[in-house]
């Protein structure tokens, strides 16, 4: 199993939210972070203060998927988040030892299955 | 429009205001000591309180209050507004409508603040129907009693503005709300704290702002006791802050910011009925001497299995509580005209203030008591642990205080699901 | 000073003070209502209004609303405040200086609405200019056509505080700038929803606050019509709040607060043509009746294509009609000493107001148009996609509304760069 | 009352309730400009003024500010609130005890204002004790200088609304405090920046409404020179704003928020000296000449190594000189009935004004300078680095503003710690 | 050595940290995240706006902890976490390379033992 | 390549961000969290409520980086955050499998390697 962490702009999450959900991919977890890549950094101004801003607002994505989703994950991810101008960021991928789900305590490839909704 | 004064209306209409003010300032300041997924219920009671009781008042409400001098309760000949227009009441020199509309306030404001025992966990739709008839059967009543020429105004106890049906009113019954419906899930276990202390200072700010009509309009118009509560109700939280600061530090060598908020709600409840009694001096060490009892309540109340939740017995009833036994005490003649109190050589006064101190507790008490029962047998007072878990603004709003808008989406069509789940 | 009644000046300071309070209060209100990254623009809408409008007001736009009595605009004998000193204007008893200002607040008022319709996407560059022709060419117009001896004011409609220059002024310009502006970027495909609903909550609270002063002092002193207007600012709001709890209810089983305070700006704006003019009873039911084509209003329109983004046209355009046609069916002389409505057998008001009701919209939506057509000819009224996605805030102020000071450097040297980069 | 007007006295309850108002407001809009870890610091030193400067003021501050006419201070006459009751002073239509509580919160709301120059490192308890002896040696001397027949009114210097005692009194004591007490840990390396922008508008806009209050209630009545000062805190600011959009975009294409919040102050302390005594449109000039010091004021202040933190220097100190010596250019006897400026042929006027401009900044330096210095030989004024690091709330309050209560436990008893840890 | 990262309700995060206490697991970090998995959505209203919320707060738990020691941790996570409803969360093993301990330099093995407090 | 995820003090965040900016490292994301290590835990007091606050608040440094920078990465993250005090954080390395720029879809090298700003 793989760990994907993506980093994408807020105003795409929606989006992104949309394609995984199209690609049946239903269990995913989002934070909001900050963060500094190839963006222009712009100056704002508070009172007298000018400052340089080199973090702009991103939010992160963990998809917890079996191997065989890694790859239709990643276009999902790509497909949402795409604007093509520089800041659309990163994805990240890495190995998983070990999924428990925590309701059951069932691992790996039982947690893997989430249970048919009706 | 004969009979009226324009100085005293232009007060009255301001005070009238200040008064309506302090009810969404009380759900800024609720709102701030609830947790965050209970934001918009808490500040939704206070609203709630517009609607019923703003509309009850004007149906019955008022008249119940202030029709008539019977003893237990008015009676219904200004139901519906009847006989409420310019020309003002007996002894009055402001239009009776204005006067319909600044009591009108109060009463607004009080069953706002009873819902403070009960947040977090009530559920919305019984609140409204306990709030519809708490502010008929228990409201009107306790003000007629004292402001309506009821047996205790009858008797000689003193209450400026509001004591008795305001402070005593809401506390006591806000304790049998909260010994009716029940501690919250995990009150006890866990550390149940509030979310943005900032609305509860500025709410707290803005309370005292509205305070200032409250207290120094119950005068009715621009004259001695009015302008005498005004003046006390800015000494006397002035000096509850101080002993509060001072406790405070006693205890932990810190000053805490909520305890300074509640320090000037306790100081302006205090002064509430005896704002216009008392003299300045004296408000000011009503103010100290009210901030004992309830710090000391508040610090020992979160102790015990009754979670009263936002402390309104504490801050509202003991409060009022001191304040009505301190007129008894400090009252004089050369302030308010009226009467003296004990160290003045008049021992009278505080056996009636007394009397309005037990009995006021009682009925606020009982009537909560088994109207709650009450609504209990038609609809359960609080609904499921987890949807307690959830939150009550998802579960009776269904919404967030402070959406993101990430993961709302405004789909049109479900998308199919396949077979094969590949999500973890 | 002769001529002047302290009490009726006091209270007018007083109404002015919290007419003034409404435009921030109205700031707090919008900036709960959009996106986080749009916060502090929408606030600057806000108090752009007092920049430009406060400045127009003193120059040019009291005197083309209250200077002489010709049918469609004013004369210019009070630009730059000439002759507007402490003696009162004819039949009144305040300062006619106060007078200025306390109708300056309305306008300021007035163009901070209209600015709820274009947030998250207008510049504000052109925003400014907008906003400084609209207190000159729409506001102005309107207030003298009602307020200022204009032709309606002469065949006898009846508009007690604003219905046709505050309410319906901004409305149906909001709905004209809506159109011009156009929607925003991702209107109707995603859900755009606002990021604060405590500051919604708290924003109608004060507004409810001020619009006592707004109402109550229009009857501009302490008179029947004033007196009577404040007691029904109190009144409506409740009633609609009411009704509004109802319909939410009915449709999802949840009482939203969003709603709830949306209910509050709805009754407010019912009562502001008729305060004066209908009976408290009346009041009441103008609450409740107002409530259900505003609430319609507000569940259709986003369903639309016409991004009215804050929905002014529902809220106030809407609900002043309402409360305009109203004044029509049920003002009674014995109330208003004026003219008596349908119910009391007099057909014409219906009449007078069923005009105002037409004629107004049209002036405020075609003359908005034009107004903003005419600024996209010089400068573009929106910024682009991208920038639209980066908010407002950051592009058009420079600031965010919350800065966490992380990654906020004060470098002094920009560091240079070496050729190999190391990170991914 | 014999000699009381009720209308006057309405509007001075009024007045009184909005400068009350004014440093909670203050609170608000300090916490805004402070980082999050001390945001309940920040709006506590507001409250504190309530505690220590409520209570001087009425122990002897008042006294020493209003009683008799001593060239530098008052007498003692009226200490412990002795004399002070019901009948109005001299030459005046108001209760005395009325006028003692609307002058306490103008002593309050300075000292609040102080604080500003040292949040976020200044130690809670130094700063009580600080506060409480500036109420009793500083704010009283400044006050009767100008206000109680002390010299300068005595030499005819016109001060309408505290441009010495509370603007400039505070705008030099605070950069007398930020000398002694040094400047943050960060200063002048990293960017410390407010955390919550909306506070900081939603702060302004009721300081605006307040100053209604504190300008307009200075003529003590109903009379011209109040409702002059009245329209005129109404004008002022707008200008200050029209200004202060033209800077700011001038200089970086945007229009700053945090700008325009402080615009409003500025343009509201401007006028404060000057609010009776000029015309309306003298008012707008000033409004807009105010704005050019102070905007370059705030602008370099931060770059060099003073760390007055909330520039109360440059948005009171510099804005009231700036209304003071604007008072001795265009006042004019027409509008004021005192006394003509410069421009009206009269050049004594601008020399008294200049000579208050040059005496009140120097004691109110002089004497917080000693002040502080004296407190720090008792007791440090500041803490470690680590705990301005972790922030003033967590170290003298024991509070978050915002806690979400994760990982706040209610422990009871401490679990045991085995031997072996096992995390990382 | 592991980093084992748990997404839990947040009303249960003082459990959680409570079963952590006992256990003896003293570093832990935490952050609040949003979660989509098996849970119902919800519908919220806006004035007219209304929306399928498929996002739930969740409290998203990162523990790094010595091999030996990560039965002991998921237990723990799992005891504190557990209600039994859908919704309860996942826990993610991931392998981890290395740990530094910033104030000290150390890594490893050293980084792993915490000082003892008085 | 590598992951590393740091955790500081907060108030260390910007020295962090010019530590990094001083060692070329411009990729990164921060997110705002609380945690718990050997920090002595504080008493605050809510009204009558006396809680022992486990949990302070800190900054997560996200940085990916090819092998070669590892130890440079490393070393600045803790020269920008080391005070010396208990608190000051940890360092987690893991091993990052894929690495892919949305904007472009290059993966792993590629990614790595931002295009140059003018
Ligand atoms: N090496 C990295 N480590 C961690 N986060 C990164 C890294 N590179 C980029 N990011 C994240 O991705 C976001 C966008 O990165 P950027 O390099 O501007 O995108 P692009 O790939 O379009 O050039 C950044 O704001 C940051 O949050
Ligand atoms: N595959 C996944 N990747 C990342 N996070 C997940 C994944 N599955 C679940 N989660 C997180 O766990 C939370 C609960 O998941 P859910 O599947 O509802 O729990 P349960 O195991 O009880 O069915 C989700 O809200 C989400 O934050
Ligand atoms: N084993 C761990 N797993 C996850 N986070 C940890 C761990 N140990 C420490 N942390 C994080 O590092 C922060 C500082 O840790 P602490 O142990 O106090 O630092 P120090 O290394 O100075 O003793 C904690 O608040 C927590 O956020």
């Amino acid at each position: 199993m793989k760990l994907v962490t993506a980093i994408v702009r807020p105003e795409r999450v929606n989006d992104v939210l949309e394609a995984l959900y199209r690609a049946e991919i239903s269990g995913v977890s989002i934070t909001r972070i900050q963060g500094h890549g190839g963006e222009l950094e712009r100056v704002e101004n508070y009172r007298g203060t000018s400052v340089q801003m080199v973090l702009a607002d991103k939010t992160r994505f963990e998809v917890a998927v079996s191997d065989g989703f890694l790859e239709t994950t990643i276009e999902a991810l790509c497909t949402g988040a795409r604007t093509g101008e520089v800041g659309d960021g990163k994805i990240f991928v890495t190995e998983l030892e070990r999924v428990v789900r925590i309701r059951t305590g069932e691992t790996d490839d039982a947690a893997v299955t989430p249970e048919r909704r009706v | 429009m004969t009979g009226i004064d324009t100085g005293d209306t232009a007060w009255i209409l301001m005070a009238t205001a200040l008064v309506l003010l302090m009810t969404p300032a009380l759900g800024l300041f609720y709102a701030g000591l609830v947790r965050e997924k209970n934001t918009l219920n808490t500040f939704m009671m206070c609203l709630a309180a517009f609607a019923v009781a703003g509309v009850s008042w004007a149906a019955i409400g008022y008249s119940l209050a202030f029709d008539g001098d019977g003893a237990l309760v008015g009676g219904l000949d200004h139901a519906f507004l009847a006989g409420v227009d310019f020309a003002p009441r007996e002894g009055q020199t402001i239009p009776h409508l204005l006067f319909f509309a600044f009591q009108g306030t109060f009463c607004i404001l009080t069953v706002a603040l009873v819902g403070g025992a009960v947040v977090e966990r009530m559920r919305f739709v019984p609140f409204l129907a306990f709030a519809a008839l708490w502010s008929i059967l228990v409201y009107p009543v306790l003000a007629h009693w004292v402001f309506g020429g009821g047996w205790l105004a009858a008797r000689g106890t003193l209450d400026f503005a509001g004591g008795v049906p305001v402070e005593m009113g809401s506390g006591f019954s806000a304790l049998a709300a909260a010994l009716v419906v029940g501690a919250r899930k995990d009150y006890g276990r866990q550390a149940l704290i509030g979310h943005n202390a900032m609305f509860v200072l500025v709410g707290a700010g803005l309370l005292w702002f509205g305070w200032l009509g409250f207290n120094g309009g119950s005068g009715l118009g621009i004259n001695q006791a009015g302008i005498l509560a005004f003046v006390n109700t800015v000494l006397c939280p002035c000096a509850t802050l101080v002993v509060w600061f001072l406790l405070d530090y006693l205890r932990g060598r810190q000053v805490t910011a909520v305890g300074a908020a509640t320090a000037i709600i306790v100081g302006a409840v205090a002064i509430t009925p005896a704002g216009g009694f008392i003299s300045p001096g004296w408000a000011l060490a009503l103010g100290g001497v009210a901030a004992l009892p309830c710090y000391f309540a508040i610090q020992w109340r979160p102790r015990t299995r009754v979670d009263e939740t936002l402390d309104v017995l504490a801050a509202h009833g003991i409060a009022g509580l001191t304040g009505m036994l301190f007129i008894g005490v400090v009252a004089s003649v050369s302030w308010n005209g009226v009467a003296d109190g004990l160290i003045y050589g008049n021992a009278d006064l505080l056996l009636d203030q007394a009397l309005a101190v037990l009995v006021a507790p009682l009925y606020a008490f009982g009537a909560t008591f088994l109207l709650l029962r009450g609504i209990a047998l038609v609809t359960p007072l609080r609904g499921s642990e987890t949807e307690e878990a959830q939150g009550m603004d998802i579960i009776h709003h269904g919404e967030e205080a402070y959406p993101t808008g990430e993961g709302a989406l405004l789909f049109r069509t479900e998308p199919t699901r396949r077979e094969e789940p590949a999500s973890v």
